[in-house]
């Protein structure tokens, strides 16, 4: 008997507690810094053009091989604005696989590929998975607008 | 009369108690032979039918279009989905379920059998030797009926795409509806994927 | 000013009226209920509940009412046709017909009858027919599991009712529901009669089917029981008939035990009056019957059983026994709340030397070892 | 036609699973069942099998970090000690103090939440209405904030590395343990007011799925199970690894090796990690969190190695084979919810369904880390 | 007797009404769920398993029948309490001790019930 | 018609058809199912003949108690589903001798000269005075009746019990 | 007691009672399966007791004879049920069948 008095009495007193949830679409609640939601690439502003030089370090890193990269010569290497020699032409990433394992952030040299530390990484429910593959413009897009505060590791 | 051993062996084929079967009740001698055609047949995908209502048929076009959003929007508030974790998803499912991001508050309600359910979220890798299961209650689930699919093993395979077992996205089964990609996905996200599903819903109202 | 008392002198009609009119309340009644269950589990579990669907989710459940009503029905292919499709009939129109006999205030009730208790209990005791032909007609195992449970729990706790039923009526010497509630002007039966309340109580969670006695639904065992293969309307109306039956239970533990509409203020009160103290009273049930459902652990099915058969069936009629023998040796009042009282506390000592268990401890071992000592440099502390 | 010769018949076979409530996952048995009593279990296991092992194989000793994450995704960080373990014992890795320490914090962390799961989980199984889940879950989602906030990832954290860690945790990393631990004990004593003494939960799950201590052992069981059933063996004290030796806490050992002296274990184990943590975090010292000079690539030499930690259910075990080169050669789990699960049968025959269940929960399988 | 017809006619048209409840929202159900003709989703559902061999509605164990057994005679014995309960102190002493002594009757088949273990779930 | 009349006509033909589907139904839950029909038309009966306590009494003991035992006997033995062996050859020979009798019987009804008042004045009878008359002229077969239900419970236990088989 | 003109004769209703002792008949002769008998037998049982209810209201009102008759019917009908269907228990556990006509020897 006691021990269903107990019961009663502490479901009662968490009916007079607060409630605990987040109001969710309502309400974002902060993501931690190191939050990884799916890898972007980062955007040299100084230079105007990406960091990555498409060394494909990430892509033979990757678990699951969800990225596809190819390099090109830099035009602006050309122009002696930059310092690049080679730089990305096109990047995949297949969100739809990517196992947000960080691996490709820890081994590309030139800290070029982030993850995604907003809501922006998260809310990316699609109604085709085709399109879940992000082309370089899309992975781009985030750091371009200056969504993304960084958080490179290390 | 006298107590018979054929009972069993007449009862038997009828009710198909080999659980490798297709759901399909092919007779054995239909069966395929090897075990990679035997493997397509399981593969094979649902037909899907999402069947027609009388009142599409029977009421005039200017009463259909409140009849729909009527139902879009109670369909839309009131997604049941079917209680079916598969694997690592699952427990950031449940998690979307308690306290913290407690999905009840969109009506989001998880019932035990896929009779009662509109959803069925396919939280984890859906492995070969389970697709025939997550076929039959896909086809058990009553029209109208969505699919989510959580996480890139439900997507693509994900981590475990390049493994034989594994089956190769969900999609291949059965049609998907949302797709929410994260291995895991938050709560939040699959809570995005619960919204993306309502606006489709009411996108696709009146259609079928 | 609410008029609900009529009389239209023509008894088709006045009957015709009386039924639409629970026929309201039930509709709204139950998906009041369903949407307070909701947020009751809610809060126990500290979350919101429905939210979104109108204000405070407030119209959650009429969206599922609309949902189901939009949603394909299936019958399994083995299923037996008539049964399958009567099933979910056999089981509403029970607790619906019960809800006729239940005065809602002194002069409203769709009929009052003279065999009022009696007539509620064997109407409702009709029930379990409903679950027995789903369970059979399903052609499921979980099913048939689960209308087996439901019929045998059903009709063993019906005995208990009733029996604590017929205490009560002794002692007000009638059958019928409004005079069992004039006669408790003064003081409610439930003063009188604890042993009699108690048993009522429990014998009514379980014909409810709630928790901890929802073996025949239990989701972790047999996955919904009866109801697994229905979908869609027919499902909803086993769950409209359960939440109904919630409705008859907590109105006839209302009346009959805390004094229905009449106590503690008195039958010179208005209509109004009459209605709050009533739905106020039948509240206060529902919401102790949700507030254990949310804190149970369920029975296991041989429990259940011993539980109905050993401890709540002799106790009512030990509480028999003790009302007749006060009311016919003529002891004072009192002497009913001193019996039954003692009864109930004789009852909880037996119960609980029965289910007593002893707290159970663990060997803590520290396995031998003695933790070493961190060595030098760590304890500089932390960052 | 089915005749009515059939007297003796009253079995009936049903099938627990893959899709039901109970099951913790893709799990099924079929139950052959007398009235409500069960006379014969038949586990089938293999929906969820997925090639972590094989898999892992593939791919170098980094990379493959996130395949264990995966296999017992309830204990994320003891799988990811273990197999860091045995790639360091291979390779003759040294870890940094602070990242041992480290690693005990999040493993013990990692331990409650798993914890916490089953207890939620087990309140299901008995027939609570998701009351003890949700509370079991409350507290879950707070130890995972602390973990999200130090590697970035709700689940699968892949935040040991061979050699230390990825990242030196936050700064705020020890007031937000501290500020945790509170709340996980006051999550603790709802569950335990909730279920250990409510006669209902006694009746359900005591004297039932009752497992000798020699039975115990002789099946293999380890972990809770092992424990529950008599037995003090703990990897922690008994085979110690890491820095467990430097903290004082007990083992907490059952007395009737039935079903509700393996909740009472765990909620004890969940005490005692508690303890664990606070000394470790008393003690945490400063310093690298990798070694000083790590290889780039790590390339291990021939060799074969087991390195194994009391995971959450018992002794999680990796055995690595290298011949070589940054992959291994055969990479095999030790999971303890394969080797607990196989007690299953001897557990539930004779018992009822309802029991069946909350035997099975008590096991507290994870399916992944049982097919792999 | 008048009375007693009016208020049994409510309790028919009570039955009848919720019957054409049910009815009505089944009808406007047909009306508006869609139907199709899967044949697969009519097969029974057994947790994602094709279901196991055996027919499903096959034989119940016999404590089913012997606890409804007692419920019978128990109901009965309910059925006498009734018009006991409301008249036993009109008649007098004599109708308690009649009821006693049958409720004792009863009661020692309970109890032999009990003995045997029926009562006993096994 | 009165409102009597009609209520008579339709519970009449409810309970007729009950019965007809009791001995007519292929499928022996069916035919339970029409017991329970028929059974709950007869309750009807007893209310227009003045005797609601009857008519509940019926509702509980009939229509709730006895058929969930019938019911549960019908699963017991598993007959459900056997169409051919309930219903025998010697039918015709049946109806021959049901129309027969239930023709001699509705005849002798008829011609008859009943007591009571054409117009089928009835008296309605209160419970009360039934429960007195049942505990004082009726007290032995009372108390005998509880004796019958005694032996009927030990004898079906014993009866049944038995091939438990302990 | 109060007396009320329903105009219902009361051969109206011994009419009805006689068309269901004569099914009653029909399905005592016809069925084979002992539970089914047995529901005959109630059908019955059950025209006999809308016999005496019947008579008792219209005749003899002030004896209360033919209702309190109809409950002992009830009584004896539940005891004869549960004890009946014991006994068909019992045989079809034995014989394997509960079809009458494989039943006709009493010796087991
Ligand atoms: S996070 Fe991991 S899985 Fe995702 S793209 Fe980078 S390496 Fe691949
Ligand atoms: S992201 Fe980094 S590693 Fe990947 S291709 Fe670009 S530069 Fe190379
Ligand atoms: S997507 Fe990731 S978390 Fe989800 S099931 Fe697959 S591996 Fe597990």
């Amino acid at each position: 008997m006691r021990g269903i008095l107990k019961s009663m009495y502490i479901t009662m007193s968490a009916m007079l507690r607060k409630p605990v949830t987040i109001n969710y679409p309502s309400y974002h609640r902060e993501v931690p810094q190191r939050d990884r939601g799916l890898p972007i690439l980062l955007w040299d502003k100084e230079v105007d053009e990406p960091f990555c030089t498409g060394c494909h370090a990430c892509e033979r890193a990757c678990p699951v091989e969800c990225m596809t990269v190819t390099m090109k010569d830099n035009p602006l290497h050309a122009d002696e604005k930059s310092t690049r020699r080679k730089i990305i032409d096109e990047f995949w990433i297949d969100y739809g696989r990517c196992m947000r394992c960080n691996i490709c952030v820890e081994v590309c040299n030139f800290e070029a590929i982030a993850m995604n530390n907003t809501w922006a990484g998260h809310e990316l429910s699609t109604f085709d998975r085709n399109d879940l593959v992000l082309d370089l413009d899309q992975l781009l897009a985030q750091h371009k607008q200056e969504k993304i505060d960084e958080w490179v590791a290390d | 009369m006298e107590v018979s051993g054929e009972v069993t062996e007449e009862a038997a084929p009828a009710q198909t108690p080999v659980e490798d079967a297709p759901p399909a009740v092919v007779p054995p001698s239909e069966r395929p032979e090897t075990g990679r055609e035997r493997e397509q047949l399981l593969l094979t995908p649902v037909e899907v039918d999402h069947g027609k209502a009388v009142y599409r048929e029977a009421l005039p076009g200017i009463l259909q279009i409140p009849a729909d959003a009527a139902l879009a929007l109670a369909r839309k508030s009131s997604l049941w989905p079917m209680q079916f974790g598969l694997a690592c998803c699952a427990i950031e499912m449940i998690a979307t379920y308690m306290s913290h991001y407690d999905l009840d508050r969109f009506g989001i309600f998880p019932q035990a059998s896929p009779r009662q359910s509109d959803v069925m979220i396919i939280a984890g890798t859906v492995t070969k030797k389970m697709a025939p299961a997550v076929k039959l209650l896909y086809e058990q689930m009553p029209n109208p009926k969505w699919v989510i699919s959580m996480g890139a093993c439900a997507t693509n395979g994900g981590p475990y795409t390049r493994y034989d077992r594994v089956l190769q996205g969900v999609d291949k089964i059965i049609p998907v509806d949302v797709y929410v990609p994260g291995c895991p996905p938050r709560p939040e996200a699959l809570i995005d994927g619960f919204i993306a599903l309502q606006h489709k819903i009411m996108e696709e109202r009146g259609k079928g | 000013m609410l008029t609900l008392t009529y009389d239209v002198g023509n008894i088709w009609l006045d009957a015709l009226l009386g039924v639409l009119a629970i026929v309201g309340l039930m509709t709204v009644g139950t998906l009041a209920l369903i949407w307070l269950e909701r947020k009751v589990s809610a809060r126990i579990q500290m979350r919101l509940g429905p939210m979104h669907v109108g204000p405070y989710g407030l119209l959650q459940t009429l969206a599922d009412a609309v949902k189901l009503i939009g949603k394909e029905d299936i019958r399994p292919r083995n299923a037996d046709r008539w049964i399958f499709e009567l099933a979910p009939f056999a089981v509403f129109v029970p607790v619906f017909v019960a809800l006729v006999a239940l005065p809602f205030t002194r002069d409203w009730a769709v009929s009052f009858l003279d065999l009022g208790v009696f007539f509620v209990v064997a109407v409702t005791g009709l029930s379990f027919v409903g679950f027995l032909m789903a369970g059979w007609a399903s052609d499921n195992k979980y099913a048939l599991l689960g209308g087996l449970r439901a019929a045998a729990q059903l009709i063993s706790y019906e005995v208990p009712l009733v029996l604590s039923l017929i205490a009560v009526s002794m002692i007000v010497g009638s059958l019928s529901l409004s005079e069992i509630v004039i006669y408790q002007g003064r003081v409610p039966l439930f003063v009188w009669q604890p042993l009699a309340f108690f048993i009522f109580f429990v014998a009514a969670l379980a014909e409810l089917e709630r928790q901890p006695f929802d073996i025949p639904t239990a989701e972790s065992e047999v996955v919904g029981g009866p109801f697994i293969e229905y979908s869609g309307i027919r499902w909803s109306m086993f769950f409209l008939a359960s939440y109904t039956g919630l409705i008859v239970y907590s109105m006839l533990g209302a009346l009959v035990f805390l004094g229905g509409w009449d106590w503690p203020l008195g039958r010179e009160l208005g209509l109004w009056w009459q209605l709050v103290l009533i739905v106020a009273k039948t509240g206060f049930l529902i919401l102790l019957f949700m507030w254990i459902r949310f804190a149970m652990p369920r029975l296991r099915i041989d429990q259940l059983m011993s539980y109905c058969w050993k401890v709540l069936i002799p106790l009512a009629f030990l509480q028999i026994f003790l009302n007749g023998l006060v009311l016919v040796y003529d002891w004072p009042d009192i002497m009913l709340l001193i019996t039954s009282g003692a009864g109930l506390l004789l009852a909880g000592y037996v119960i609980d030397r029965a289910v007593r268990v002893e707290p159970r401890t663990l060997r803590l071992v520290p396995a031998g070892r003695r933790a070493k000592p961190a060595p030098a440099g760590a304890e500089s502390g932390g960052t | 036609m089915v005749q009515e010769q059939q007297i003796d018949t009253v079995d009936i076979n049903v099938n627990m699973g893959p899709q039901h409530p109970s099951t913790h996952g893709v799990f099924r048995m079929v139950l052959t069942i007398d009235g409500e009593r069960v006379i014969d279990v038949e586990p089938h296991i293999g929906y969820m099998h997925r090639g972590a092992e094989k898999l892992s194989e593939t791919m170098d000793y980094r990379a493959a970090i996130g395949y264990q994450d995966r296999t017992d995704y309830l204990t994320q960080f003891m799988n990811e000690q273990a197999y860091c373990m045995a790639v360091e014992k291979l390779l003759e890795l040294e870890v940094p103090e602070r990242a041992e320490y480290i690693r005990v914090i999040l493993c013990e962390l990692n331990r409650i939440s798993s914890h916490f799961m089953f207890l939620g989980a087990f309140g299901i199984d008995l027939g609570h209405f998701g009351t003890s889940f949700t509370y079991g879950f409350r507290e879950r989602e707070h130890i995972q904030d602390i973990f999200e906030e130090t590697t970035g990832e709700r689940m699968m954290y892949g935040y040991f590395r061979p050699g230390g860690l990825v990242w030196d945790v936050p700064d705020n990393f020890v007031q937000r343990v501290r500020e945790v631990l509170p709340k996980s004990l006051q999550g603790l004593r709802d569950i335990d007011m909730l279920m250990t003494e409510n006669e209902i939960v006694a009746a359900r799950s005591r004297g039932i799925g009752i497992m000798s201590a020699e039975d115990a052992i002789n099946w293999g069981l380890s972990g809770p199970m092992l424990r529950a059933a008599g037995v003090p063996w703990d990897l922690r004290k008994d085979k110690p690894y890491s820095i467990y030796d430097r903290f004082e806490y007990d083992v907490p050992v059952g007395r009737h090796g039935d079903v509700f002296d393996r909740y009472l274990v765990r909620i004890e184990e969940v005490r005692q990690s508690i303890r664990i943590v606070e000394q470790a975090l008393d003690q945490l010292p400063d310093g690298p969190i990798m070694p000083e000079k790590m290889p780039r690539r790590l390339r291990g030499p021939e060799g074969e190695v087991y390195a194994a930690v009391e995971g959450a259910r018992g002794e999680y075990g990796i055995y690595l084979v290298s011949k070589g080169g940054d992959k291994p050669y055969r990479l095999k789990m030790r999971s303890p919810s394969f080797c607990n699960l196989s007690a299953l049968r001897e557990m539930t025959v004779g018992n009822y369904v309802a029991d069946a269940v909350a035997i099975l929960g008590s096991i507290d399988i994870v399916l992944c880390c049982v097919d792999r | 007797m008048q009375a007693l017809l009016d208020n049994y006619v409510a309790v028919l048209l009570a039955s009848v009404i919720g019957s054409i409840l049910v009815a009505s929202a089944l009808i406007t159900s047909r009306l508006l769920a869609p139907y199709s003709t899967s044949k697969q989703k009519r097969i029974s559902y057994e947790c994602g398993m094709l279901p196991a061999a055996g027919p499903a509605r096959s034989q119940i164990h016999i404590r089913y029948y012997l606890f409804a057994i007692l419920f019978l005679i128990f109901d009965v014995e309910a059925v006498f309490l009734f018009p006991w309960a409301v008249t036993f102190l009109d008649v007098g002493k004599a109708a308690f001790y009649e009821m006693v002594i049958f409720i004792v009757v009863l009661g020692a088949g309970l109890a032999y019930a009990w003995k045997k273990g029926v009562l006993q779930w096994k | 018609m009165t409102v009597a009349q009609i209520i008579f006509y339709l519970i009449a033909a409810l309970a007729v058809g009950g019965a007809l589907g009791v001995v007519l139904a292929r499928n022996a839950v069916y035919a339970a199912l029409f017991l329970i029909l028929a059974l709950l038309a007869v309750a009807g009966v007893y209310i227009l003949l003045g005797s609601e306590f009857l008519a509940l009494v019926q509702v509980l003991i009939y229509a709730g108690a006895i058929t969930v035992l019938l019911l549960f006997a019908l699963m017991l033995t598993r007959t459900t589903d056997v169409a051919e062996s309930m219903t025998g050859a010697q039918w015709p020979l049946a109806v021959v001798v049901s129309m027969l009798l239930g023709g001699l019987l509705i005849v002798t009804v008829t011609t008859s000269d009943w007591p009571g008042d054409a117009d089928g004045t009835i008296t309605r009878i209160l419970f009360e005075d039934l429960g007195a008359a049942l505990f004082t002229q009726w007290a032995v077969p009372f108390e005998i009746a509880s004796l019958v239900l005694f032996v009927a419970l030990v004898g079906a236990i014993v009866i049944a019990r038995e091939e438990e088989g302990e | 007691m109060e007396a009320v003109t329903q105009q219902i004769p009361l051969e109206h209703f011994l009419a009805l009672s006689a068309i269901l002792f004569s099914l009653g008949i029909y399905g005592v002769l016809t069925r084979r399966n002992a539970v089914l008998i047995l529901m005959s037998v109630e059908l019955m049982l059950n025209a006999a007791s809308i016999n005496m209810v019947a008579f008792a209201a219209y005749a003899s009102p002030e004896l209360f004879t033919g209702m309190i008759f109809a409950i002992f019917i009830i009584t004896v009908a539940a005891a004869e049920v549960g004890l009946a269907l014991a006994i068909i228990l019992r045989v079809y556990r034995n014989r394997g069948t509960a079809n009458v006509d494989e039943v006709s020897d009493l010796k087991w």
